[in-house]
């Protein structure tokens, strides 16, 4: 066992299966000699030569693009994304590509890759550096979207994303990318897609969120418990598709939902999980399921991106009137 | 490999003219065998009149939206007839002749543009084709990245993409040249400029002088040969693939062509483009001067090939028919492709959806 | 009064504000001589010239990219999209500039633009020429998303959002194009912008739909009403900002709610209705709020396009089941 | 225009060399007066020692990330003086010494890293820039269209608008370059090319000899200046912009040049090239022969420029503290400006997040 942090579990999971499977490949911006901005690819190219691991020119749609082409070719690419703010010029291959070239050809070709990429708020970067647009990748029919919030998640799962046959967008929060430590076994290991997990189990609230708001979220989950309120704190890992019964099962046993992100609200990740208790768990809701998320506006520049940002006291704040509750 | 026929110079290659002589006064270059001419011509007879099939049975309401071929034919014929089997070729829409060299049942392409999903199953270990892709250009960084999974592999494979002359405006084009240029691909980009994109004339498309020419802004060299031209287009594919096979990268191709009908069965090119022009096009008609060709060298004789056109047509009408009756697309298909494995949530969506439409039969 | 489709209403629109304001220019693929594929601009050239109605080269991104250097030089660009199925080359135009110029620069220079595109399904047609996305944009902060459903809104919100100051994106309903005539008026007017219509009022069962699915929703209401339920028939018309009032109001007075719409289910525009619905108007709804939507699925090739559409007898069907439920 | 300096045949236009001597035997070009030369110095002077300090405050933790321009400070110095104030200045984010040229003060560049949005908040009638952008080379098209707003109504206008070596890469740059020659739009395009986009060194971002180059395939002229020789990047410049002015259209223009600093301030460029390599550099820094050409020529007196520095440190520090001390952004501004008038439903989110904060104060 390693101690250690979400952005080397990152490296940590690259190098393992890379050993593991010839046919990985990773490239991006600055991946190669530099590993990455962040440092998720550094040693790779050293270890696994520059025909594995190595820069590209600067063009998002191209990567996505040409990675695309790779996997088709019978290669496992796994592509960095800079910042999740510059995914976009590769939006039209995500989308009409890249989510379904096997719908496209009835499983003739198939696009077994992973688009890594940094995302959340918080650490004072400039414009574009910050977004949380999980949502959008949530709408395209025929991605899967992960988010992990643990280093020993982010192994597991940056390894199952990296197996899947499917197209996985892995969403790394680098509010959290070396907030803390944890033991990470070295052999490869697998957390299965569409799980989430049940961070801390509970009787009166569901509060869900994942990724970068985790820490908050465990934070007021600590809090609230010392004021003798039973949360059931559940860390969703995988935005599309998402675990249903987990999240059912969660609010028919407590009667009320809080849902915690950083992304805008409107058409926002909370507004699926709500949409979809109200119908299916209507009868068990005690307090109308809320949501604390980011507002519809654009993510601040530094100094003022307090003012979006969602602090452990607001989750409480919400999580007590939803407990309140009294109809 | 181009020295001769440089775009920046005005040059143009050309071999087969428009009375289907060979030019003369050409330095060496690949040449069709007289049996690769009259496959090509063949290939080209039953292309044309599949095509034509597929205009007249959206006429008749039996097929939706078609985008024609006519006029085009030889750039597809001829450049997949210059490279192998194994290698990758990466349609846009308009290369029913390549997919046909190709050895894929003209049925298949029918059932695409019945809408059909099948159409674009292409077994993969046997064609090394890629569906069409609607977007335009997108599927240049695709045919980069097969190029460099071959390279990675270590096999001699190279990948032949198409796109036009529209097409080189979008920013894939641009991207997927640059790529394939700092990775040296064997990757070679074959361009239809066939003049107009749906209405939009060329010189509305770019300012510079020839297509050909952009390549040498991503450091290889680029030809315009002229796409009416079998000949010419395969001599140009043929030095090109081996360029790439030999590890020298990429090739950028324009095949100076022209489309004789409409966009798709939807448009109506009369109101852009006057009949002149169109006209003065037909003269330069592949078909005609590759059938004066093969009638000259006596590979075929006129009565053979009423007897060809016939025997195409049927095929064309059968491979229809075939495609027409070819099983729809269940409810269950359309879910079951969209991950490998159909998660909880879409299991879910699906039984509420048969559920919808059981309710209603 | 004139008898008008939506396509004409399209190009009446358009005809109507080109004359009132010279700084309007009209551009995008084919829609100069050719008038558009759909014939939205034809005679816009004719009428005002090749400065001011022009075919672009073919590329997405940058139709949209110079439009918004055209509104910020102080032109006011209204651009089309061929179809709504090539706009995600326009996407990071439209996520990184044109939604935040305004906020980027604190107003000191504005992206005073419409682009406009034709969505939805139900036509036979090619791969993406079916797909109806609008949730995308409604989760982009500093847009505005309007889709209208008749002729005589389109024209009124389509001049609205040429007036608007901030970007609109105009989402037209192909499937309705030619569908029907309805009296529109000669001159200008305008409709406003994020305000919802209650098409049919009613008491029993609040229905909100938009675009397309109008026409279903419609047929589906007065099939219900023979039946004797009273349906309250919403169309909701602009996506973003949305209209909560109204639709609180309808929900609060019939208790339930089905929103019915053509784009995929997860992270769709029924969500964010749903949601927001379930929090602001828990106490008063007697039955799961329930959304009719196209599944997360590729939209089908043409001989399969009716596994995906919504008919009439599913919203006849799945409204029944709302109105029937008892707790 | 640049007949002389065809970049396809390995030209580069240079005119003041690494000695602080004018090159002789160039044909006529449009020449730096003393006085404008003396005042690029000025400039250059101020903008050196106002981005030495954004790097040592960020080092003391008083600023943000911050990307270092020191060494390709001529190339936004030459150029912005080579147009008028009402042309269009498109900034990427390495142009501060184009931004005083401009007029604009010290103070809003520092807000902006600072990350205040009233950084980006250029009073339109005065000064014609676009603020910083982010996502590289997506300013591009905005230029061309500015371009047009312009032409269509009738001025003289141009714009110039900026990008890196790696920001070539993107679809973006094709596509804008394509749509100006297309609309024949006045735009100079100058591409910094300062040899790496972050770590990435130019021979992986394109394989062409030149950038300049690129623009022959679109329709118009390109050329490579000597980034780091003001009166170069002027020339070429000031033939650009009356080109464009006269109606003739856009130019690439490429100033050959190197970054010194660090990518930004969280960069380490240890880590991807060789310390020989930046010493080489540092003997080419525009500031040491624009100083030489300046004493050389008795424009200022080593005295003057002592005094000159100690000023130059002194306003740094002083705009620094007046960016420092400006108002914060409020809550209200995070949404007020997302649209013109604030919807309801926003306003309902300001409401909420009002209350969430007053809940904690
Ligand atoms: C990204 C994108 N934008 C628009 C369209 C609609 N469209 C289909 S074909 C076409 C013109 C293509 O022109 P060109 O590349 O010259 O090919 P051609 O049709 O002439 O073969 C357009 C605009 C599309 N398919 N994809
Ligand atoms: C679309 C996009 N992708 C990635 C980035 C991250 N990034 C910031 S600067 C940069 C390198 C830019 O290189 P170049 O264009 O040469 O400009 P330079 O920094 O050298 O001035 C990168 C990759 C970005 N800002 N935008
Ligand atoms: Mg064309
Ligand atoms: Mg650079």
């Amino acid at each position: 066992m390693q101690a250690l942090t979400i952005i080397s579990a990152v490296n940590d999971a690259l190098m393992t299966e890379m050993q593991n499977d010839k046919n990985i490949v990773t490239f991006g911006e600055d991946v190669g000699v530099e590993g990455g901005v962040f440092r998720a690819t550094v040693n790779l190219q050293k270890k696994y030569g520059e025909k594995r691991c190595f820069d590209s020119p600067l063009a998002e749609n191209a990567i996505v693009g040409t990675a695309l082409g790779m996997a088709m070719g019978g290669l496992r690419p796994v592509v960095e994304i800079q910042f999740s703010g510059f995914v976009y010029p590769a939006f039209n291959q995500i989308i009409t590509h890249v989510s379904r070239m096997r719908n496209r050809t009835r499983g003739a070709l198939t696009a077994p890759m992973v688009i890594r990429m940094p995302y959340s708020g918080g650490i004072r970067a400039l414009e574009l550096h910050s977004e949380s647009m999980e949502a959008l990748f949530g709408h395209i029919p025929g991605i899967k979207v992960v988010i992990p919030s643990t280093p020993y998640d982010t192994k597991g799962l940056l390894i199952s994303a990296i197996r899947d046959e499917d197209p996985v967008i892995f969403m790394e929060p680098k509010r959290l990318y070396r907030a803390f430590k944890q033991e990470v076994p070295e052999d490869a290991y697998t957390i299965p897609i569409g799980k989430a997990a049940i961070v801390q189990p509970g009787t009166q609230l569901t509060l869900i969120s994942y990724g970068s708001q985790m820490k908050e979220a465990k934070e007021a989950t600590a809090l609230l418990q010392k004021e003798g309120i039973s949360v059931e704190l559940i860390d969703l890992r995988t935005i599309y598709p998402y675990d249903k019964s987990t999240i059912l099962e969660s609010v028919k046993k407590t009667g009320r939902l809080l849902v915690v992100h950083e992304g805008p609200r409107s058409f926002g990740v909370a507004a699926e999980i709500i949409a979809m208790v109200s119908k299916d768990a209507f009868e068990y809701l005690e307090a109308p399921p809320t949501r604390l998320t980011g507002a519809d506006t654009i993510f601040p520049l530094p100094s003022a991106e307090h003012h979006y940002m969602i602090h452990t006291a607001h989750i409480v704040k919400r999580a007590t009137e939803v407990i309140r509750y009294q109809p | 490999m181009f020295e001769n026929f440089d775009p920046r110079e005005g040059k143009r290659l050309q071999i087969l003219n428009e009375d289907g002589q060979i030019n003369s006064d050409l330095p060496k270059l690949p040449m069709l065998t007289n049996k690769q001419a009259l496959h090509a011509f063949k290939i080209m007879v039953i292309t044309r009149e599949a095509d034509d099939w597929a205009v007249s049975l959206n006429r008749q309401g039996r097929m939706p939206t078609y985008p024609p071929v006519k006029g085009q034919e030889a750039n597809s014929i001829g450049s997949l007839m210059a490279v192998k089997n194994e290698d990758w070729f990466v349609q846009a829409f308009r290369e029913l002749g390549g997919l046909l060299i190709r050895g894929v049942p003209l049925t298949q392409h029918y059932l695409y543009f019945l809408g059909n999903e099948m159409g674009s199953f292409y077994e993969p270990e046997k064609y090394h084709v890629l569906p069409i892709s609607v977007p335009i250009s997108s599927q240049l960084p695709h045919a980069v990245g097969l190029a460099y999974a071959e390279q990675y592999k270590g096999t001699d494979n190279i990948t032949i993409v198409f796109n036009g002359d529209g097409g080189t405006s979008v920013g894939d084009f641009h991207e997927s040249l640059n790529f394939a240029g700092v990775w040296n691909a064997p990757v070679i980009f074959y361009v239809q400029n066939n003049q107009y994109a749906i209405s939009v004339p060329r010189h509305h498309q770019t300012a510079s002088t020839t297509i050909a020419e952009k390549a040498f802004g991503y450091g290889f060299e680029g030809v315009q040969v002229d796409g009416n031209d079998v000949f010419a287009v395969y001599a140009a594919t043929k030095l090109a693939a081996n360029h790439a096979r030999k590890g020298n990268g990429p090739t950028l191709i324009e095949g100076f062509t022209y489309r004789l009908g409409a966009h798709t069965t939807a448009d109506d090119p009369t109101r852009y483009r006057e009949d002149q022009e169109v006209a003065d096009w037909i003269k330069k008609d592949p078909l005609i001067r590759l059938e004066k060709y093969v009638l000259n060298n006596k590979l075929i004789t006129e009565q053979q090939i009423v007897t060809l056109k016939k025997e195409a047509k049927k095929q064309a009408h059968a491979a229809f028919e075939e495609a027409d009756n070819f099983q729809k697309e269940s409810l269950d298909n359309t879910f079951r492709y969209t991950f490998k494995n159909i998660p909880p949530i879409l299991e879910e969506q699906l039984e509420q959806r048969r559920e919808l439409e059981g309710g209603l039969k």
